[in-house]
């Protein structure tokens, strides 16, 4: 369990503000921000890497802000893996216990669970300067839970790896949790990683916690603007909600909202718009006619900016499509999206 | 992409030669009087020294003295690189230019400021005294004079040493149970011991080195860059030179030993 | 991410304490032998050595021949500076190796070295004495002694500074229509003349210091260094410190060209 | 005009073997390749920064194999500007001019000309150093156009740039193309920006053209599984064809083809393949039933591959897509794409 209780942390030019979390144990948490949001510097304050200004942090309800990190039960893994080189696989794995009082011969049963559980027995003796992304994450995993942690913190541990070896340590970690039963605090930029791993999800923004919830709801219904554009909304419009429809920028959309006439956002995701030569037909999506303002590559695929009146629309289209439409800048297009893809906030 | 980085330009022209020339007449600046010197005395000579009394004890002297001198740097001046490699704090640099002094004093200058320190007109050389500490003519003396010139080459390749070690690892480290004092020693000493054996290295090379200071605070007894000095005024240049060539030989391979330590961390990087 | 470049600990242990301690003894070291001495001479003897010609005559040497040293240095040691920073080529090692020499090699060694090169009894040593070059006792030798032990502190620290020039940008010059030469001069000295300038000055700060391999060559025409030790060894050590004072005072001055040089760059980066 | 005659060069390690090819005047030529395919070699060997073992290199029908750089006439902007940090915006563009004994008189209309194409005037004495991505890049440009180059070289010109800037430099170059009428060769790993702007491409793969011709051409029809691969192509499978079909790996697959039957390869980009739990109706489109074997995080889309016996189909699903499905691994579902979309080698 970890509780955060008005945790400040001050650094030149930066501020994490008044921090407050509670994350039960057992959890898998993300906390999600972009880079320079603060994340990172909240898991070193938890680890206690990072002096707090103000706050209390407390783990497993036991008061830690002022102990040196080798003293609060804690386990941390880096994004580089942070594996010690001069040392083989196993002692690194085994690097924890003399300061924990244990012997080997107790510590091995656990080990060796440890082991099997993230497939490291073949490496044993390897030199963990000639191991894969994905084996040395792995290592570093089996390293942080061989002293027992109570809390286990994520710094962004998928970020660096190939695709390839990301997919093999997310699966090692889905695993862990549900095998070992530990908190774990995972700090990531990527929604997608929390979503496919995370119970619940707290969104820092700035040094400020915007929004915390279970993950596909904060996904689905993000509380702000700024929580939608992070969540990878890009069409985010001012708009007034009343009978049954949403105004903005001089456009309509029906939405199936109940309650009073009341002011917020309309969002909508970029892969939601779809962008064609003719308006689609008779399937109850909403079109607006525009001109193509912009093509920009974003590696496989183009964002195309379109203006309707001013309005303006995102969307992502393949390369494929773009070249078979053979869209250019200034073409007249029609864009469209299924009403019940637009979020109201 | 295997790229630009040396690569062979097309053509060479009268740029590249004179760069050439200049670079070939400095080599041949540093090199010709060593050599000149090297061979200079008849392997007899060499033989005869080599059986010298007096001159194996200098070199015997500056040899211990030099490695006591690093050996101190060592243990005083290891601290000190790891609290400038791993925190900030104001005046820092001040702290730096003040570790860089040794190597910009005058060697004389060195000398007479030790002796000053010892010195009877003030409360710490009476002190100093008083405990038995002299420095005047003493080994204590030559060893802190070597020590004092010595010291700066120690403490920055130490400390660039220890900035080479990555912060995360010590974290790690810290997280998994060990203190700081139990880190240092577990993670950052074996990723930092080859910057810190050169640095031991240089530290003593430097001080074998050292003639100036020496003179000054201890004529006797005699290291050998003042026997050296010795043999020259009372018996003229032949018969220094076979003492000079055989503390080259000395100085050669704390060299050769500096190169060994530091190839194999160049080559891994 | 503003994070743990700097970040202070959270609780400081037994270690840290430590490390403090031993860093403020290696501080005290260094710096209270230089403050007793500063501080020994009275004003008034402050005054009477700078009236004395003789002082200033040497202090006046020791400036001039170290920075003729450092010029030289420049002229010759900037072509091979920026073939060691642009180039490989087999046995490079071997030359950065022969350019530390100096650095290493003990200092009444350097001297007896020079005056074997220009010794009468081998081929180099007569072509010199014919061409009316003497080593022995002159300001020529002087010059010679210090742009020895000088040239490695200045080809290493211009060698940095090219190194940090990037190579695309002379490739770009190149490709504008400008040669190798008119690159070197308009593209690289610009982007590296604050290394250059720094290097001068210490390869001068290290002239300036040097006294075994001059005492040897060249006793007269007396540099500053020379002179002190002649104080000492004839009036004592009250008679040696001011001078000693005088010529620290010079070689701060440089060292604070130094420090003044080499911050800005270190600030933008 | 650009020729290559039997170029070879050589670096430790790596070699660009017999590099022939033909760039005509005025052409926007592309080349493209992976990082370390030696692309950037070859460019560099025109520009005379990088010796050449064997063959000719003819500018203007002019032989400058062995000529320094400084005598070639080229032009060359580099991924990161390369400006000089000691000159101002207007000097850094006017460096060449004395090397080629301009006056600034003479060369005044010039460059006036070219500030104006790349709207450079409002920047004349600023510092460089202050300048956004976008802005270096067009100072670049400016640089090497003022010397009237008869060749410009462009090393990956938009790779560095932010998403915003490079629109910004892309259009600048293709301004600059369709009006200063000069031959640009470009060197890129994206065949996007080729797409955009090159009218001829080559692919250079382990250090050998693979293959040159029209973009759009290039595009449509990879003639090897390898430049397939590297266009985007990941489906990609040893087929027969004969009477109308292919059959690949124990399936069938009908195509408009005539001809005799032969053996060659068959390729599918990931966006051309759907994923769905219901095989699509009646729009023509091949379907197999097959099951899911990984789901892999691409950022903002997921690369999801399928095995359908023992073909494996990988496919990009977009985040949103992926959770109203609610696909995991090893669920059963259908793969399918429009035939007219398969490509036959």
């Amino acid at each position: 369990m970890i509780e955060l209780d008005g945790v400040r942390i001050e650094v030149p030019g930066f501020a994490v503000a008044d921090a407050c979390l509670r994350i039960e144990r057992g959890e898998f948490f993300c906390l999600l921000g972009h880079t320079g949001s603060g994340k990172s510097l909240l898991l070193e304050a938890i680890a206690g890497l990072m002096p707090t200004a103000a706050g209390r942090i407390l783990l497993e309800g036991r008061d830690v802000t002022r102990l040196p990190p080798e003293r609060r039960g804690i386990g941390i893994v880096y994004q580089d893996s942070a594996l010690f080189p001069h040392l083989n696989v196993q002692r690194n794995i085994r690097y924890g216990l003399r300061h924990h009082g244990q012997s080997l011969a107790q510590a091995r049963p656990r080990l060796d669970r440890i082991m099997d559980l993230l497939d490291l027995k073949r490496l044993g003796r390897r030199s963990v300067t000639h191991l894969s992304g994905g084996e040395r994450q792995r290592v570093a995993l089996a390293r942080a839970l061989a002293v027992q942690p109570s809390v286990l913190l994520l710094d962004e541990p998928l970020t660096a790896l190939d695709p390839n070896f990301r997919e093999e340590v997310r699966r090692a970690l889905k695993d862990l949790h549900r095998e070992m039963g530990l908190t774990f605090l995972m700090v990531t930029h990527d929604f997608a990683e929390a979503l496919y791993l995370a119970g619940r999800v707290a969104v820092i923004q700035g040094g400020c916690i915007r929004q915390v919830g279970a993950t596909e709801e904060v996904f689905r219904h993000p509380a702000t603007p700024e929580v939608a554009a992070f969540l990878g909304m890009r069409n985010i419009f001012a708009a007034r909600f009343a009978n049954g429809s949403a105004r903005f920028q001089g456009l309509e959309c029906p939405l199936t909202l109940d309650g009073p006439a009341r002011d917020g956002f309309l969002a909508l995701r970029p892969e939601d718009v779809a962008v064609s030569r003719t308006p689609p037909a008779g399937n109850g999506w909403t079109a607006y006619t525009g001109r193509v303002d912009q093509l920009l590559n974003l590696g496989f695929q183009f964002e195309v900016t379109v203006l309707v009146g001013k309005a303006v629309f995102t969307s992502f289209v393949t390369q494929r499509d773009l070249l078979d439409m053979g869209l250019r800048e200034g073409d007249e297009v029609s864009v469209a999206f299924d009403p019940v893809r637009a979020h109201a906030m | 992409m295997p790229s630009a980085a040396s690569a062979p330009v097309v053509s060479r022209g009268l740029f590249h030669w004179l760069m050439l020339a200049s670079g070939l007449v400095i080599l041949a600046f540093i090199v010709l009087p060593l050599y000149q010197m090297v061979t200079a005395p008849s392997p007899a000579m060499m033989w005869k020294t080599l059986q010298d009394k007096e001159v194996m004890a200098s070199i015997w002297l500056s040899v211990w003295t030099s490695s006591a001198a690093a050996g101190i740097a060592f243990v005083f001046g290891t601290p000190l690189a790891y609290l400038l490699a791993r925190t900030t704090f104001p005046g820092k640099r001040l702290v730096e230019s003040i570790i860089d002094l040794p190597i910009m004093i005058p060697h004389p200058v060195v000398g007479i400021a030790m002796l000053t320190l010892a010195g009877r007109n003030h409360a710490m050389g009476r002190a100093l005294q008083e405990m038995g500490v002299r420095i005047m003519g003493t080994e204590t003396g030559i060893v802190a004079v070597l020590l004092f010139v010595g010291l700066p080459f120690y403490v920055n390749t130490a400390k660039a040493g220890f900035e080479a070690v990555p912060r995360r690892l010590e974290n790690v480290s810290r997280s998994l149970g060990a203190g700081r004092g139990a880190t240092f020693v577990r993670v950052t000493t074996p990723l930092a011991w080859r910057h810190m054996l050169a640095g031991i290295i240089m530290c003593a090379a430097r001080a074998v080195s050292e003639f100036g200071a020496i003179v000054i605070v201890a004529y006797h007894p005699m290291i050998a860059p003042v026997l050296m000095y010795e043999r020259f005024t009372a018996y003229g240049l032949a018969y220094s030179q076979p003492v000079a060539v055989w503390l080259i030989v000395v100085c050669l391979v704390l060299f050769l030993l500096l190169r060994l330590v530091s190839l194999p961390r160049e080559k891994a990087s």
